[in-house]
C-alpha cells in the first residue's frame, strides 16, 4: 500500500514493542457484538492507473464548460481563471496545512487570509470580514442570525429576488431559532418592490435582506431600501452572488448595509458542479463580536516582527461551546485563498476591467436577444451579467433542446422557482462568451428564422 | 539520523503585504479581448450605482504575485512537509493522484445547474459515494450536503428535530459529554436546543450511568463521539444507545474519529441514528489550511424522508437528482455540496478497497498505541489503557519545572515536528492529544518519541530553552493579547504611489 | 522594506538521501493489474540474462517520497522565490500559463513516430515557430533539433564545416573572441576546428582589424556573441562579416544574449549566417535547474541544404515531416527536438506579439542600465557606457580590503539574491556580471542596489563578515578541493534493513 | 503587459535616474543601418483566455495515447507517471532555478542530483554516472568521442540492430573527427552477429557498440561481445533505450560494459512528442576524467555539515574551452530529476513488478500475434517489450490503416530504417496495454478473420 509506509515487518517490530501479540488485542474493548464479522463490501481495490482510467471516463460522462458554450449563471459562474491561481493555491505548504492554530509555523496562510479579509473589506465597503463561510447561502444563513444576536427581533423580509436556494437555506436555519421570513415580490424592473418591502417592517423587524444583483441580474436599490430598513430600526443585509460585479457596482457598505455576505466562487474558483464555493462575511466594527467565523489580526512577536494570529476566539465554538456565535470551524480556507491569488492578479484596473466586460457583453446579448423574434427581456430594470428572457411561443424546455444540439448551454429555466416565470430563462453571459457564441446563441434561439 | 535533529534553519524571505507593493497601473493577468461595442457603464449603469475605483486594491504583475504566495507558502508547516500530529484532525497523507482527479474538466468546469443528461458522471459518482459511506458506516442513507463536520452536526440535529417533531414535539435538550469538540453543543445550540454536559466516569468513558439520570421525555439526543476525544472506544455504547432510545430520544455520533475502526465496527451497528464523516479526515481531502473540507451525514431509514434535497437516486441506468421530499429539511447550503471533496473521498475509497481501508484502523491504532508505550516513560498519561487513533498526555510532570503544554508545543517546533492538538479535551488538563495517523513510518515515530523525551528532558535541565521556544521559525511567540485588545483585522495603509487611501 | 533585508532565516528541514530512509519491502506507487498469465521470467529470458534484485535500490512510501523531495526544494532558490540576475542566462519569470500548455495530451501524450495525419497540431506549431524564429532574427530557416545552446553551437559549426565541404575544403580554424563562451571553443573543437583567440579591443569590442589579420583561407568561421558577454552590441560586427566573408569564411552568432535587441535588431541583417536562440533564456522557457532548455539555429538560405532532417513543411493544408535533404548534416539527436520546450516558446511568442516582444528589450535594458548607474558609485565598472541587457562590474575596488568576487557572491545570498554569474567573461578580473531581465521591477532593483552597496560598506568595515558569508543558507560555503581532491560522486552506503550492499 | 512588472512611469523614472531622455538613447550604439525600421511580423498578442484555447485547439489536433491504445516503441515509450511525479518536479524550487552554480542555495538540486548519479550506476551497474546527456542519441554519440579520447582509436563497429536515428547522430557527430563507423549485420535471432562483430574487430578498433534490448527488441550477448571488444583491446559501449529493461535484464556492467549509455525517458518523462528526453551517461571510475558531462560531489561545509557541489568541472568547457572532454552546458537536469523521483516511488520492488508486467505482456501479445494468420514473428531471439512481426499479406501500411480505423495505432513500419525489412512492423507493447487492448490489436490485425 503505497499510502502505508508500515510494511507488515514494521508492523510486528511496533507491537512487539507494544507487548501485544497482535493487532486483534488493541482492538479487544470493541465489544465483539459491535464488530464487523465480515469484509466491507466494496469495490476492489484500483491501481493508480486504473484509477486515472476510471475517473477520466466518469468525468468525460459530464459536459464541460470547454465543449460548451454555456450561459449558465444563477449564484455559479463561468469565469476564467490564470493558471497562476492554481500553481500557487496547490502549493504544498497551503493546502496540506491545518487551521493555523500554530501561528509561528503558519504564517504564509496567515497573512494570507489578513489580506483576504483586507480585499473584502475593500469590495464591499465595509470595515471588517470573517475568514470564510462554506458558501454564499450559509454565510447568509449566518448573517440572519447574526442580525437576530444584534437586536433580538424575529422577524425577516426576505425578498423572492433572493436566490431561491439560499432563502431555502435561509428558511432552515432561521426555524430553529423562530425567525419568521417574510417574502416580497419584485416589481416589473425584476426588482425587490420598496413599497412592500415598507409594508412588510415593523418593530418586530429583526433585519431586511437583499441581494444585489439580485437572481434575476437586476440591482437593487440598495440606498432606498437601506433608508426604509434603519427607519424601523432594522438591519440591512445584503447577499452578492455574482462577486466580479463590485468591480463596477457601488459598494453595498457606501448604500448603507449592515451586513454584507455573499458567494466569491467567481473569484479563483471553479465551478466544480456546484462546490466547494467561498461564503464572504463583512460587517461593522462595531458588530465584530456577534460575528461568526474565524478571524485573524496583526500582531508583533518578542522581537517585535510583524506576525498573524488567529484572535477574537472567545466568539468561537472552541472556547464558547454552546453560547458561540457560530458552531463552524473548518470553513473553506483555500478558496479564500484561490480568491486571493486571483483579485492580487486581476488588481484594481483588472477587476474593473472584467467586470465591464461582463456588463457589455451582456448588454449586446441583452439587446440582441430583445431583437428576436418569440422573444422579450422580461424586466426592465438595470442588470450586470444575468438577465431574464421570456419565451413567447417555445417553452424553455424546448429552447434549450434546440440550443443543446448546437452544442450550446442555454440558461436557468425559472419555472423551477418560479411557476409564474415557468415561461422564462435566466441568461449569463461573462467575459468567457465571445461574441460569435453570442450570435450563436441568438441564432440558435430564433430556430433558424 | 540518531542525533541529528529534523529542524535546521534556512534561508527564507521577508514578504510585505500585497498591498504594501506595486506601482500604479500595474496588473498581473490579461483579459479577453472585448468583441463587442465599447458602450461606456454610464450608458448600462444608473449613476448612482456606478463605481469608479476601489483605492487602496493591489497593483502587482504576475512575477510579483508568483513570488508573493510562493515565499508566503513557504512559512507554513504541511503534511507534505512532515508529521502533524494533531490530535482529532486526522492529517494524513493526501494521496497525490486525488488532486488530479477532481480537476479533470468534466468535474472542476461542470456547472451544477447543466442538464442531469449532461451530468451523468458527477451523478454516479455521488450516488456510489453515498452506497460507499453507508456501508462504511453502517447508516441506510448519507447527505452528500455539508460542507465540513460542523456542518454535518447541525444538520444532524435538524434531521433530529424535524423527526421528532413529525412524532409531536421537538424536545427541549441535548446531552454533550464534557469530552466533546466545542461544535458539538454549538450545533445543537444552533438547532435551538438547550446542552446538558454529561460527566465522563472516571475511566474516560461516557457512564450509561450517568446517561441514564440525565434523560428524559424531553431530552431530543445525545451527541457522542466514538471513538472519543480521548481516543477511546465507547465500550458502553451500545448500552447508552439503549437507555436514550428507550426514552424516544436519538442518538447522534461525531464521527471525526472514524479512522480507528473503519472496516473494524460500524457506528450504524452500535445503536447509532445518525453521525457525521469527515471527509478531510478519515478520507484524506487536504484540508487546504482551513477547508474546504466536506462533513457528510449518514443516517437510519427513519430520518431518511427528513434528508435535504435534493438526493440522488438510480432511474433504471439513469441518474437523477431528486428535489420532491415533501418532509425534507430543506437545504443546509446551495447545489450539492464540496463536490470536488467528494470526487477526492470516492478517488481515495476506491484506490484502497476494502482492504486498505480495514488497514488504515490496523496501523492508525498501531501507530498510535507505539507513541503512547514509549512516551509513557517521560509524560503523565491520565488514561492509561490501549487507545485507537490517538493518545492524549498531559503536562502534569512539567509543570514542576513551570513548562507547560504550550511551552513543548512550542520547542516540538524547533524539531521540525508539527505540534499535537493541544488544552483539548477540556477534561484533561494540559492536554498533548497526538493522532499520528496510518501514513507515518515507524522511523517518523521514532524521531518524534526522541524529540518529545528530548524535550522532557530540557524541560528539568533548561526550562528557560523550553518556554522561550520556538527558536528557528521566522517568528517567534506572537502576541495573542494584543491582537486581541487592539483587533487590527484589515490593512488600512496609503498604497505605494497611489492616490486615495484603502477606504473601499 | 527601506531597513528590512529580504533575507531572513525559518524553519527548514534535514533530510538524508533516499538511500538512507524505508525499510524493506515499501513502495510509493501501484502498478496496473498483471491481466496476463503469470509466465515466470525464467521461462521468457535465458537464465545468464536475467537480474534478480538491485540491492541499495531505495524502497519508500509514496508520503516519504514526496517529503523527501519537497524539503529538498526548500534549499534551492528559483526565480519564483526573488531576483535571479545570473549574468547571460536571461533569467526571467516564465509565464504560469505555458506550463499547462505543454501538459496538453495532445502535447505530452504523443508519440513522436505517430502518422502525420494524428500529429497536425504538434507539426503546424513546429512550422509556425520556424517562421517566427526566422522573423525575430532575420535568417530565412530555423532548424528546431538542438537541445540546447551550446548543442545549436554544435549544429551551426557543422552546418558551415558542410557547407564550406561543398564548396571544396571545410577549412582548418575558426575564430572565437577572448570573451566568449566556453562552449564557443568546445563546439568549434568537436566540430574538428581549432581554435584562435580574437583579443577584444580596449573598448570591450572586437575590433575589425584583429580579426583582419587572423583572417585567411585556412579559417572557416568566426564565432560572435552579439550583444557580447560584456553587455555591448559589437558596433561593427557588419564590418566584421563583411572582412570574413571577403575570404570566404562564415559568421555565426551566439544568440544568447538576443533578449537585448529583440525586435530592434536583426542578426540576419547583420551580416550573420547561421546563429542559435536559447529558448530558455529569451523565450521564457524556465531552466529547469539545469536544462531542458532548447537551442533551435537560425541560417541563411545558403545553409539551408544542410539542415538536419527531418524538417517541418507546408504542403497544401497539411504538415509533413521531410526526411529528404540528400546534403544534410544528418541528426544532432533523436526525432525533433525539445518539443515541450519549442511549445511553451511559442505559447511566449503569442502571447507577447510583437509590441510585447520589442517591449522585452527596451525594458531589459533599462533596468541592465538603471542597475549600472546606481552601482558604479561603490563598484569598479571596467567598460563605462550603456549597456544592453547586462552590465559587468569588477572586484577592484573591494580586492584592498581582501574581499572578492566570491565573497560578495556569497554575502548577497543573506540579503536574500542570487549572485550574478561571476569571473565571466574572463577578459574582466573578478568580474560580476548583472542581468536583470525585463520581468524585474524598478523596486526590486532598488533592493538588491541597496544590498549590493551595504556589502560594499561591509567589505571595508568588517571584511570578514564578507569574506565568512553566506551566514542564513542551510549550508556555508562547501569544499570544494575536498570534492574534486576524493570525488565521492555516489552513494555507497548500506541500505536500512536491506542485505546487500549497493554494488548495482 | 502582465510579465513586464515596469510601467511607463516606472520607466520613466528609471530613465531620469539614468540621465537619459528615452530609451532610444540607450539603443544609440546600434548602427542605424543595422536597425528594423519596421515592427517584427508576427500573430498579435493573446490574452491568457484566448491562448489557453488557441492552444487547447491545436493539441487536440493531436492523437494522445489517452485516446488510443498504441502499439510504438522505438525508442519512446508510453509507460504509466505517477501523479506525485509531476507534482514535486513541478516545485517552482526546482523548474525555475538554473543550473546549481551557488551550492549553498542549490542543495536542492544538488542532493537530487547525487542521487540521480547513485540509481544511475546501480540501473547501469557502473561506478560513476553523470548529472545527464541530452537524450539516449546524443549520449552514445559522446561516448564514442569520449572512447576516442581514452585510446585514440578510429575505428567503430556500430551494428544494424542499434537504433537507426542513434547511428545517424552518431554518424553527424563523429565523422567530423575522422571516426569510421562499420556496420555489423543481425542475425535470425534479430541480435548481432558476434562472427561478424570480430571480423570487424582489429587494433584500431575504438569501441563497438551494443544496443540492449537492441531496436528490434531483442536481448544481445552482452558478456560475449565484450570478451571479443576486449580481446582487440577496443572498449565496450552499452546503448540502452528501454531503461524499464533494467529492472529484469542483467546489467551492463556485469556483462563486461566500460561505458552504457541510454535513454531515460521511460522513467518520469511524457512522450512529449519526441523531447525532452534524458540522455544517461555511465562508466568505470578509471575513466572519470574523461567523460563528459555535469558531475556532483559530496562534500562538507565550514560547519563540517554534509553538502553537495558540482565538481570536476576541470574537464569542462567553461575551464577547459576548446579542450573540454564535451561541449555540453545546460543539459535536461530536469528530466533527471523526474526520473528520480519516479524510480524512488517504483523502488526496489516496484521496479522488478513493471519490467516483468512489461515482459509478460509483450510474451502474451508475441504469442498471440505468431497464431494469426498472415503473419509471423520476425526474429527468435529473446525480447524484452518490443518485438518485430512480418506481415504476410498486406503491407505494414496496410495493417496500420486498418487498426486506426479501429482507434489502434499499430507498430512502427521498418521499411522507413530497413528496406530488407519492409514488410515488417517493430510492435511495443508496455504495462499500459491492457490484455483487451492486446487482443483488440490481434482481431483488427487478423482483419476479422
Ligand atoms: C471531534 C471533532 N468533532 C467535530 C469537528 C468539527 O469538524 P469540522 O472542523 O470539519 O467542522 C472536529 C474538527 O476538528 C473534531 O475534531
Ligand atoms: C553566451 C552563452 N553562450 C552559450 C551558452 C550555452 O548555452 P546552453 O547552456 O543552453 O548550452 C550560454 C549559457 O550560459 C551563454 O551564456
Amino acid at each position: 500500500m503505497q499510502y502505508i509506509p508500515n510494511t507488515e515487518a514494521d508492523c510486528r517490530a511496533m507491537l512487539d514493542v507494544i507487548g501485544v501479540r497482535s493487532s486483534e488485542e488493541l482492538f479487544a474493548d470493541i465489544p465483539s457484538k459491535l464488530r464487523l464479522k465480515r469484509g466491507l463490501n466494496l469495490a476492489p481495490p484500483l491501481s493508480e492507473a486504473g484509477l486515472w482510467k476510471h475517473m477520466r471516463a466518469l468525468a468525460s460522462k459530464n459536459a464541460d464548460v470547454d465543449q460548451y458554450s454555456s450561459f449558465l449563471g444563477a449564484g455559479a459562474y463561468n469565469h476564467f481563471l490564470p493558471a497562476a491561481v492554481s500553481h500557487l493555491v496547490f502549493r504544498a505548504e497551503f493546502y496540506t496545512a491545518y487551521t493555523p492554530y500554530q501561528p509561528e509555523i503558519s504564517q504564509g496562510t496567515l497573512q494570507a487570509i489578513y489580506e483576504y479579509q483586507t480585499l473584502i473589506c475593500q469590495l464591499t465597503g465595509m470595515e471588517v470580514g470573517n475568514a470564510s463561510m462554506y458558501d454564499g447561502s450559509s454565510a447568509l444563513a449566518e448573517a440572519l442570525l447574526m442580525a437576530h444576536r444584534i437586536n433580538g427581533r424575529q422577524e425577516v423580509v426576505m425578498p423572492l429576488a433572493v436566490h431561491p436556494e439560499y432563502r431555502m437555506v435561509c428558511q432552515t436555519y432561521a426555524g430553529k431559532l423562530g425567525l419568521r421570513l417574510h417574502d416580497v415580490p419584485s416589481t416589473d424592473r425584476g426588482t425587490t418592490d420598496l413599497k412592500e418591502v415598507k409594508a412588510a417592517l415593523s418593530d418586530r423587524t429583526c433585519c431586511v435582506v437583499v441581494q444585489s444583483p439580485n437572481f434575476f441580474g437586476a440591482l437593487e436599490m440598495l440606498d432606498e431600501i437601506a433608508e426604509a430598513a434603519h427607519g424601523a430600526g432594522a438591519l440591512l443585509v445584503v447577499a452578492v452572488a455574482e462577486a466580479v460585479s463590485f468591480g463596477i457596482v457601488k459598494s453595498p457598505g457606501e448604500c448603507g448595509a449592515d451586513i454584507v455576505v455573499g458567494e466569491g466562487q467567481s473569484f479563483g474558483n471553479h465551478l466544480n458542479f456546484g462546490g466547494p464555493y467561498l461564503g464572504f462575511f463583512a460587517t461593522k466594527e462595531a458588530y465584530i463580536r456577534s460575528m461568526p467565523g474565524r478571524l485573524v489580526g496583526q500582531t508583533e512577536d518578542k522581537a517585535g516582527r510583524t506576525g498573524y494570529v488567529l484572535t477574537l476566539s472567545t466568539r468561537e465554538q472552541h472556547i464558547r461551546r454552546d453560547k458561540a456565535t457560530s458552531n463552524i470551524c473548518t470553513n473553506v480556507g483555500l478558496c479564500a485563498l484561490a480568491a486571493t491569488v486571483h483579485l492580487a492578479l486581476l488588481g484594481r484596473s483588472g477587476l474593473r476591467e472584467l467586470a465591464l466586460l461582463n456588463l457589455r457583453k451582456t448588454a449586446y446579448a441583452k439587446a440582441a436577444i430583445s431583437k428576436l423574434r418569440g422573444y422579450e427581456v422580461r424586466f426592465s430594470g438595470p442588470t450586470f451579467n444575468e438577465f431574464v428572457v421570456r419565451s413567447k411561443k417555445r417553452t424553455p424546455a424546448q429552447v434549450n433542446r434546440a440550443l443543446l444540439a448546437k452544442k450550446i448551454i442555454g440558461g436557468l429555466e425559472l419555472g423551477r422557482f418560479y411557476p409564474d416565470l415557468s415561461d422564462c430563462l435566466l441568461i449569463c453571459v461573462t467575459e468567457q462568451n465571445s461574441r460569435e457564441e453570442i450570435d450563436a446563441l441568438c441564432k440558435a434561439m430564433g430556430g433558424g428564422r | 539520523m540518531k542525533d541529528e535533529t529534523i529542524g535546521i534553519q534556512g534561508l527564507a524571505f521577508h514578504e510585505p503585504l500585497l498591498f504594501e507593493q506595486g506601482s500604479q497601473g500595474r496588473r498581473g493577468c490579461s483579459l479577453p479581448e472585448n468583441d463587442v461595442p465599447e458602450v461606456k457603464p454610464e450608458r448600462l449603469l444608473p449613476k448612482k450605482l456606478l463605481r469608479h475605483d476601489i483605492p487602496g486594491f493591489p497593483e502587482l504583475s504576475e512575477v510579483e504575485v508568483v513570488r508573493h504566495f510562493t515565499r508566503l507558502s513557504q512559512w507554513n508547516y504541511g503534511v507534505d512537509l512532515g508529521f502533524y500530529p494533531l490530535g482529532s484532525c486526522t492529517m494524513k497523507y493526501s494521496p497525490k493522484i486525488n488532486e488530479e482527479v477532481w480537476k479533470l474538466p468534466g468535474f472542476s468546469r461542470a456547472h451544477p445547474y447543466q442538464p442531469e443528461s449532461l451530468a451523468q458522471g458527477a451523478l454516479e459518482l455521488m450516488f456510489e459515494l453515498e452506497q460507499y459511506l453507508a456501508e462504511v458506516s453502517g447508516m441506510d442513507r448519507v447527505s452528500l450536503q455539508p460542507a465540513a463536520g460542523a456542518h454535518g452536526e447541525l444538520l444532524g440535529m435538524m434531521l433530529i428535530r424535524a423527526y421528532l417533531e413529525s412524532k409531536g414535539s421537538p424536545r427541549k435538550r441535548v446531552l454533550v459529554p464534557d469530552s466533546a469538540h466545542g461544535t458539538n453543543p454549538a450545533s445543537a445550540a444552533i438547532c435551538g436546543y438547550q446542552c446538558v454536559q454529561i460527566k465522563s466516569g472516571p475511566r474516560g468513558y461516557v457512564e450509561p450511568q450517568a446517561v441514564a439520570e440525565a434523560m428524559d421525555e424531553d431530552v431530543a439526543a445525545i451527541m457522542v463521539t466514538n471513538p472519543n476525544t480521548l481516543g477511546l472506544f465507547e465500550e458502553q455504547i451500545a448500552e447508552i444507545a439503549k437507555i436514550v432510545h428507550s426514552k424516544g430520544g436519538q442518538v447522534y455520533c461525531d464521527g471525526a474519529n472514524l479512522n480507528a475502526i473503519i472496516g473494524i465496527s460500524r457506528p450504524g451497528d452500535t445503536g447509532i441514528d445518525v453521525l457525521h464523516f469527515n471527509l478531510h479526515k478519515t478520507f484524506s481531502v487536504p484540508h487546504g489550511g482551513g477547508g474546504p473540507g466536506a462533513g457528510p451525514v449518514g443516517l437510519k431509514a427513519h430520518l431518511a424522508p427528513f434528508m435535504p434535497v435534493p438526493v440522488v437516486e438510480k432511474k433504471g441506468k439513469r441518474f437523477v437528482l431528486n428535489y420532491n421530499l415533501p418532509s425534507s429539511v430543506g437545504k443546509v447550503r446551495a447545489f450539492y455540496g464540496h463536490f470536488a471533496a467528494l470526487v477526492r473521498a470516492y478517488a481515495y475509497i476506491r484506490s484502497l478497497g476494502p482492504s486498505g481501508l480495514r488497514r488504515v484502523a490496523e496501523v492508525s491504532v498501531i501507530n498510535a498505541n507505539y507513541l503512547m508505550s514509549q512516551l509513557k516513560s517521560h509524560y503523565h498519561l491520565p488514561y492509561d489503557k490501549f487507545c485507537k487513533h490517538e493518545c492524549v498526555f498531559s503536562d502534569a510532570r512539567q509543570i514542576p519545572y513551570d513548562v507547560h503544554t504550550l511551552d513543548i508545543a512550542k520547542r516540538l517546533m524547533d524539531y521540525g515536528f508539527h505540534p499535537p492538538t493541544i488544552y483539548f479535551p477540556l477534561i484533561v488538563r494540559g492536554a498533548l492529544m497526538i493522532e499520528p495517523t496510518e501514513t507515518e513510518s515507524r522511523e517518523t515515530l521514532d524521531q518524534f518519541i526522541a524529540a518529545m523525551k528530548r524535550i522532557a528532558e530540557e524541560a528539568e535541565r533548561d526550562p528557560e530553552l523550553v518556554r522561550s521556544a520556538p527558536h528557528k521559525t521566522k517568528v517567534s511567540r506572537l502576541d495573542e493579547v494584543k491582537a486581541a485588545r487592539q483587533p487590527n483585522l484589515r490593512w488600512k495603509g496609503k498604497a505605494p504611489g497611489q492616490g486615495g487611501s484603502s477606504a473601499g
